[in-house]
């Protein structure tokens, strides 16, 4: 016999679908199905159960083997690097808790850390240019119930955002747009003809790394200015066209992913594509929205926001809160050597940060707290597993726009497991008794 | 708990009518009680030479949500060389015009103020604004959902179903631990998810079929309808623009005829919000000018109606309001970053940096209007003091509200010295007004009058035994007359003492205990609807992003210490 | 053998986020994330199978993967490689003080590497760092 | 120079303003970080030599390798400022006036948020010089910043005044939001240059690899530029970007590329 858990959140990507229904063993703790996810989201519920899964801490031994450790030593290494280091980065965040976030954070006020999350690598630029300029946007359910104009700009839901389309942006049914598809033009931006591009009436192949061109041709078609004859390997005709069918919807919506914000002119691009929404205010409705990664990298710039008023690569070496990617970046302190202790939680630089970056991490004293085994743990002198978010704790997230949704435990975890937030305040803990806070 | 004896302090408070009397404040178990109540042990707290007040009241403010933090991510610069380190028991705080929900709370505390309302919070994004309130100090704090553009209101009250609309409320209410019914630019939001607006109460809303007044009387009924403990909260149509105080005067009049039902002493049926952005006159920028006599003459004349003012405070600022459409407006007059969020089937949001120059004449202009309703009010028990935090200016700007209130040669001097004076003159009446706010009436327009607006007159915002022990104590001797009105500024800015709930929390502006803080919210208990949890059930499965079992759940973390105040509708 | 240059992007895949969640130091995660997406036109150029291995070297390091068939092309003149430890071999870090390394547009030479193998997530960054590639 | 840290320093205190009217033993006690650990100017630095009653007449040199050191001169408003070496970050940071001098290179920021003074750079710039601070729609305001070598990108950022000149070449987005202020490059431009300028100049004696499509052809003018007239083509833009009127024309920003 098994019993159904409704209303599940996905801890996976920015979607943050809310709707999954989890089939578990009568006595609440295994796994046997998962309905309504994607592809990605069900191995997230169903490798959770994997037998091999490391359910203690362990130090890496100098030969590269590994010793296993208590909750309590794990703790008291942490504690100590971070009190020790100069110039500390307590990175990740992205995949864990807003409570356990809170919890990171009062650690670093404590031992006057770096703290960044993994919009550092994703959509942080976005975060630039909306510092610079703004961003006029609307949640998905806006999206579902009114939109007309769909245009995704660098980014390609059908691999990343699985579900994106169907809950919010192409296929849904809502209320101003009750016949679906057929309510919505789709305009897509991308290099490549991916799966999403293939769906769209217009696809614009750009050529890469001219998006900030291109962006900037539509600005000047909106106002019917003179245009030279191709732009990022677009035929004007061609962008004339798809500037008409904007401005000709009744509400509009660019979502926009790494294409635009890993690619040279980052913020630039962002900068331009939200002038370009602004501008669509002028003869219509129009928003812009990030595609976010990480399922909580939402949440750790709010928390952060609120907390320190910045929403990533806050510098807290001086007491008070400093912010300027480029300095207080975790990719620029890790290539410029700036940081002699690193502290990874919810996230994976070992695999997502250039090869430079990560040999930096190896380097010094290290920790990684993550369920996963994986390149980060592999290169950091600690490796503390912890319970799956979402899956065997609950806890706070955020929506890519932005909307709170509270995370759903739906299974215990491993014997004797700790959770983010268990491990972090023994932490915070030994920090304040090592600091003579306590 | 310690107890307390507070001495020989001037004692100001209206709801025991104490004008300035040496008295003696005694505290006991977090609630203000008989001298004779307390022991021997008591601390004593030598107040002499001091002004002794209860703590005050914020009745409107953005200080926690969604729009609040976007504006405190989007603007980096705000916080520029700025930020205070961690100090004592004191987080790390940072922020200017929006400071860190930290920051906040240790502000709020130190000027002397105890409770503090969210002023409009998207329902969607409740569990944010909880959160945000969760990491704010020592104040106690509550949250008004925003209804004026909601999907199910208009479609009941197009029907004039005022039971539904209530049942409807209540529900909000609960899911969102909300304390009041907001109503932000009503219709004129909705409009603004088609990038359109109703700028009179008479513009018809797109698609709803419904009208801004429709909306406005509907939800004062099934205000009164379920006896909330504050009456129903107003941005009118058309904020900020040459000429509003016409449809701000049409506002007001819907609420002729109505009478406050409920059991907490509340006696208005609407509370005005930032009247200042509502009271101006003029055809343009050029011509613009005070009509802030017109608008105050109204409301001294009908005792249904509160206010507060909206204070601009001649600052760098951010604005932040559900109309989104006033914002689209703003940045289009200014050119600075606009940041936008429309909510489904709920509302929207708007953020755009604002400088207010004194020497710019419509900014100085400001200035005046809101200074001139709080020196015009007739009745500072139905008159009070905000800044809209912090869209006409940060919130830590009141004890300069307060020094411009209390003397008359600082308004001068202000006056003076803006770049075009005499312009400003001609197109205000402050220069005509010499009248100086008393301590008493102080009192009554930051603590007595708003705690009775609100129906919490019997907890907070006076000193008489039986309320929670909020009491302040202000480095100011009313005995001695003030030679530099700079004394009153910052007597208020760092209060000498501040309790909260019976805990010393300040001590020579200094926070010494981070307290107890508690969320305020309304649990309305209503007689069993089945068509409007129905409406509901079939809304969240057709049109929102987000199930209804997450949308209700709001768990224990969010909401740690919560005082839920009941209201039973259900006869 | 020949040798060609396109312009390297990295970004997800469905397999890359499966693969992710299922392990990184899995056989399946090399499978899903140590390949390069080759257009047509380019495997002609290079004159090899499709599934041969290949060295993907650029100003900033090499590695190297799997030479694919793209799914979704035709992109002439650009690879891409699943964002992962391969792809992170040879990035360009950098960040031109944004925070945010170029991982898009980076020149990369192909070449054939019949012989050589493509390693495991983690065992590909841990030799890394030891500078044992 | 003598204790070279082991991470980076922030030595905001070596600026004439802090100097001012203080005995070399005193200077040696100013404040530095070195991360989260504070530390004192003498620590790392040998100090010979007294200030100045004021800023105006203070005159400081650095000496050594200073490879590591952030915010030298940072907040300047007055006085001299010579580093024979290469700083890191922020040199010259919101500087208000004075004049520094820097022999090699400075790495980014340098400048930024500039009110007034000379800042120059004989080695090579790097990126977001005289650019605003994240955030902030006022960038450099006032002063002169020059350039013996090459210069980063983000040059100028929401520059609203003063003037910029660049010997060498430059890296992409050039006066990117500018709305006043003059840039001048010697030599090269790979492009995305003058993206959603409101107003300003820019004058170029190289090349652009790729124009920025909101640039349009205006004309060809004789300008004068450092005593030397030349003919240049004259572009304005961003015709994408909104720009004011003044007296019913509306005002572009200007681009003008050497012929």
């Amino acid at each position: 016999m098994s019993k159904i858990v409704t209303d599940v959140i996905c801890p996976f990507c920015g979607t943050l679908c809310d709707d999954l229904e989890v089939e578990v063993t009568d006595d609440g703790k295994k796994i046997t199905d998962v309905y309504n996810a994607c592809a990605i989201g069900a191995e997230k519920f169903l490798h959770s159960q994997a037998k091999d899964r490391i359910t203690r801490p362990r130090f890496q031994q100098p030969d590269g083997t590994w010793k296993d450790a208590t909750y309590d030593e794990a703790a008291e290494y942490t504690a100590q690097i971070l009190a020790k280091a100069k110039k500390p980065l307590m990175y990740g965040w992205s995949s864990t808790s807003c409570e356990a976030q809170s919890m990171g954070h009062e650690i670093a006020e404590l031992t006057r850390a770096c703290v960044d999350n993994t919009a550092a690598v994703c959509h942080g630029t976005s975060l630039i240019a909306i510092q610079d300029i703004g961003l006029p946007s609307c949640t998905l359910g806006e999206v579902k119930n009114r939109a007309d104009r769909i245009i995704f700009w660098g980014c390609n839901p059908a691999h990343a955002h699985p579900r994106h389309m169907s809950r919010y942006s192409i296929f849904p049914r809502g209320f101003f747009t009750v016949k679906g598809q057929m309510s919505r033009k789709l305009i897509v931006v991308d290099p490549r003809v991916t799966d999403t591009a293939k769906l769209a009436d217009v696809h614009l192949q750009i050529e890469q790394g001219r998006d900030y061109e291109l962006l900037n041709a539509f600005r000047v078609a909106f106002k019917n200015e003179w245009l030279p004859d191709m732009v990022a390997g677009i035929p004007k005709e061609k962008i004339r066209e798809a500037a008409d069918m904007m401005k000709s919807g009744r509400f509009g919506i660019i979502f926009f992913g790494m294409g635009v914000t890993q690619t040279i002119s980052k913020n630039h691009n962002i900068d331009e594509a939200i002038a370009v929404t602004k501008d669509l205010n002028e003869y219509t409705k129009f928003s812009i929205m990030p595609m976010r990664g990480h399922y909580n990298v939402t949440g750790s710039g709010e928390v952060l926001g609120w907390q320190f008023g910045y929403p990533y690569s806050v510098d807290l070496t001086r007491g008070f809160p400093r912010y300027n990617p480029g300095d207080t970046s975790s990719i620029d302190l890790l290539n410029r050597g700036e940081v002699d202790a690193v502290f990874v939680i919810g996230s994976d630089p070992g695999a997502h940060f250039p090869i430079s970056a990560v040999k930096q991490i190896a380097r010094v004293p290290s920790v990684c707290i993550d369920p996963h085994i994986t390149p980060t743990s592999g290169v950091s002198k600690l490796h503390v597993p912890v319970a799956f978010v979402g899956v065997e704790t609950d806890g706070s997230a955020y929506r890519m726009d932005n909307v709170p949704i509270d995370c759903r435990k739906v299974v215990d975890p491993p014997e004797g497991m700790l959770t983010d937030e268990e491990f972090l305040t023994k932490v915070r803990d030994r920090v304040k008794q090592l600091k003579g806070r306590a | 708990m310690t107890e307390y004896i507070i001495k020989n302090g001037h004692v100001f408070d209206p709801v025991q009518g104490i004008k300035g009397d040496e008295a003696d404040i005694a505290i006991k178990d977090g609630k203000i009680v008989k001298d004779s109540e307390v022991g021997k042990s008591a601390k004593v707290i030598d107040a002499k030479g001091k002004t002794v007040m209860a703590g005050a009241v914020e009745i409107h403010a953005h200080i926690a949500g969604p729009k609040v933090n976007l504006g405190r991510i989007y603007r980096p610069e705000d916080k520029l060389f700025t930020s205070t380190p961690t100090k004592g028991l004191e987080r790390t705080g940072s922020g200017n015009s929006i400071p860190s929900t930290f920051k906040t709370g240790y502000e709020y505390a130190k000027m002397g103020y105890t409770t503090a309302f969210e002023a409009a919070m998207p329902p969607l994004f409740s569990r944010h604004v909880h959160e945000e309130m969760r990491d704010t100090p020592i104040i106690d704090e509550g949250a008004y959902p925003v209804f004026g553009n909601n999907w199910f209101v208009m479609e009941y009250l197009k029907n004039k179903e005022i039971e539904n609309t209530a049942a409807y409320c209540a529900w909000l209410l609960r899911a969102t631990k909300g304390y009041a019914i907001k109503v932000v630019n009503p219709g004129g939001t909705e409009a603004w998810a088609w990038g359109l607006n109703c700028l009179s109460i008479h513009d018809p809303v797109p698609y709803f079929d419904i009208t801004p007044a429709e909306i406005i009387k509907g939800l004062i009924e099934a205000n009164e309808f379920l006896g909330l403990p504050h009456s129903m909260h107003i941005h009118p149509n058309n904020l900020g623009n040459p000429g509003c105080y016409e449809t701000t005067l049409d506002t007001l009049k819907l609420a002729e005829g109505y009478k406050a039902k409920n059991k907490f002493g509340r006696e208005q049926v609407m509370h005005l919000t930032h009247t200042q952005f509502h009271s101006y006159g003029g055809e343009n920028w050029g011509n613009f000018e005070s009509k802030s006599k017109e608008v105050i003459d109204y409301v001294n004349k009908h005792k249904n109606i509160t206010i507060d003012t909206g204070n601009v405070t001649l600052d760098e600022t951010t604005t932040m309001t559900a109309d989104g459409p006033f914002e689209h407006h703003l940045t289009g007059l200014n050119h600075l970053k606009w940041a936008n969020v429309d909510v489904e089937l709920e509302t929207a949001a708007g953020v755009v940096p604002y400088i207010y120059s004194p020497d710019i004449k419509v900014c100085a202009i400001q200035w005046s209007i809101g200074l001139e309703l709080a020196l015009m009010a007739k009745d500072p028990m139905r008159c009070f003091i905000t800044t809209d935090h912090p869209n006409a200016g940060p919130f830590t700007r009141y004890p300069r509200i307060i020094k411009w209130l209390m003397s008359a040669k600082a308004r001068e001097a202000r006056i003076n010295s803006f770049k075009n004076s005499d312009k400003v003159v001609s197109a205000t009446h402050i220069a005509g007004i010499d009248k100086e706010l008393s301590l008493y009436e102080l009192a009554q327009m930051t603590r007595a009058g708003p705690a009775k607006s609100l129906g919490l007159s019997g907890r907070v915002g006076g000193l008489k035994p039986g309320m929670d022990a909020d009491v302040v104590v202000y480095n100011f001797n009313p005995d001695i007359p003030v030679t530099d009105p700079e004394q009153i500024e910052t007597a208020f800015s760092r209060a000498a003492y501040t309790f909260k709930s019976g805990v010393e929390v300040v001590v020579n502006g200094d926070v010494v205990n981070n307290g107890n803080k508690r969320t305020l919210w309304v649990d309305a208990k209503v007689k069993d609807n089945p068509l409007v949890m129905r409406d509901i059930k079939e809304k969240f499965l057709k049109y929102y992003s987000m199930t209804q079992s997450n949308y209700e759940s709001l768990g224990h973390h969010f909401v740690p210490n919560p005082f839920a105040i009941e209201v039973d509708a259900t006869q | 053998m020949a040798k060609i240059t396109l312009n390297l992007i990295s970004g997800r895949s469905i397999q890359q986020g499966v693969a992710m969640e299922g392990g990184k130091e899995k056989d399946l995660y090399r499978r899903a994330c140590g390949i390069i997406e080759l257009d047509t036109s380019d495997f002609k150029k290079l004159g090899c199978w499709k599934n041969t291995n290949v060295r993907v070297t650029s100003k900033y390091g090499s590695v190297i993967v799997k030479a694919q068939e793209t799914s979704q092309g035709p992109h002439p003149g650009i690879g891409f490689i699943p964002m992962g430890p391969w792809a992170n071999q040879v990035t360009n870090p950098d960040t031109y003080s944004t925070g945010m390394p170029t991982f898009k547009g980076v020149p990369v030479e192909v070449e054939v590497a019949m012989d050589q193998p493509v390693l495991l997530g983690v065992e590909l960054v841990q030799k890394a760092c030891r500078g044992e590639i | 120079m003598k204790n070279p840290p082991a991470l980076y320093l922030e030595a905001d205190t070596i600026s004439p303003d802090w100097f001012a009217g203080k005995t070399a033993a005193q200077i040696a006690e100013l404040p530095v970080y070195e991360g989260n650990t504070p530390g004192k100017l003498g620590d790392y630095f040998e100090i010979t030599g007294n200030a100045g009653p004021t800023a105006t007449d203070t005159k400081i040199v650095v000496k050594g390798d200073v490879k590591k050191i952030k915010y030298l001169g940072m907040k300047m408003s007055a006085g001299e400022l010579l580093v024979e070496g290469s700083p890191d970050q922020y040199a010259g940071a919101w500087m208000s006036g004075g004049t520094m001098l820097v022999k090699g290179d400075v790495d980014a920021f340098a400048g930024i948020g500039m009110k007034g003074g000379e800042l120059t750079i004989e080695g090579n710039a790097g990126n977001y010089l005289g650019a605003a601070y994240r955030g902030d729609w006022r960038g450099m305001a006032g002063g002169k910043i020059f350039v013996k070598g090459n210069a980063g990108s983000d040059v100028g950022m929401y520059m609203n005044g003063g003037e910029i000149v660049i010997n060498g070449n430059v890296d992409v987005h050039l006066a990117t939001h500018a709305e006043g202020g003059k840039i001048v490059i010697k030599g090269n431009s790979p492009g995305k240059m003058g993206g959603q300028m409101v107003e300003g100049d820019v004058v170029i004696f190289g090349t652009i690899d790729v124009m920025m499509p909101g640039f349009k052809y205006a004309d060809d003018v004789e300008l004068e530029v450092d005593g030397s007239k030349g003919l240049f083509t004259h572009y304005i833009g961003d015709t994408g970007e909104r720009h004011k009127k003044k007296k019913g024309q509306i005002v572009y920003g200007n681009l003008y590329q050497k012929i």
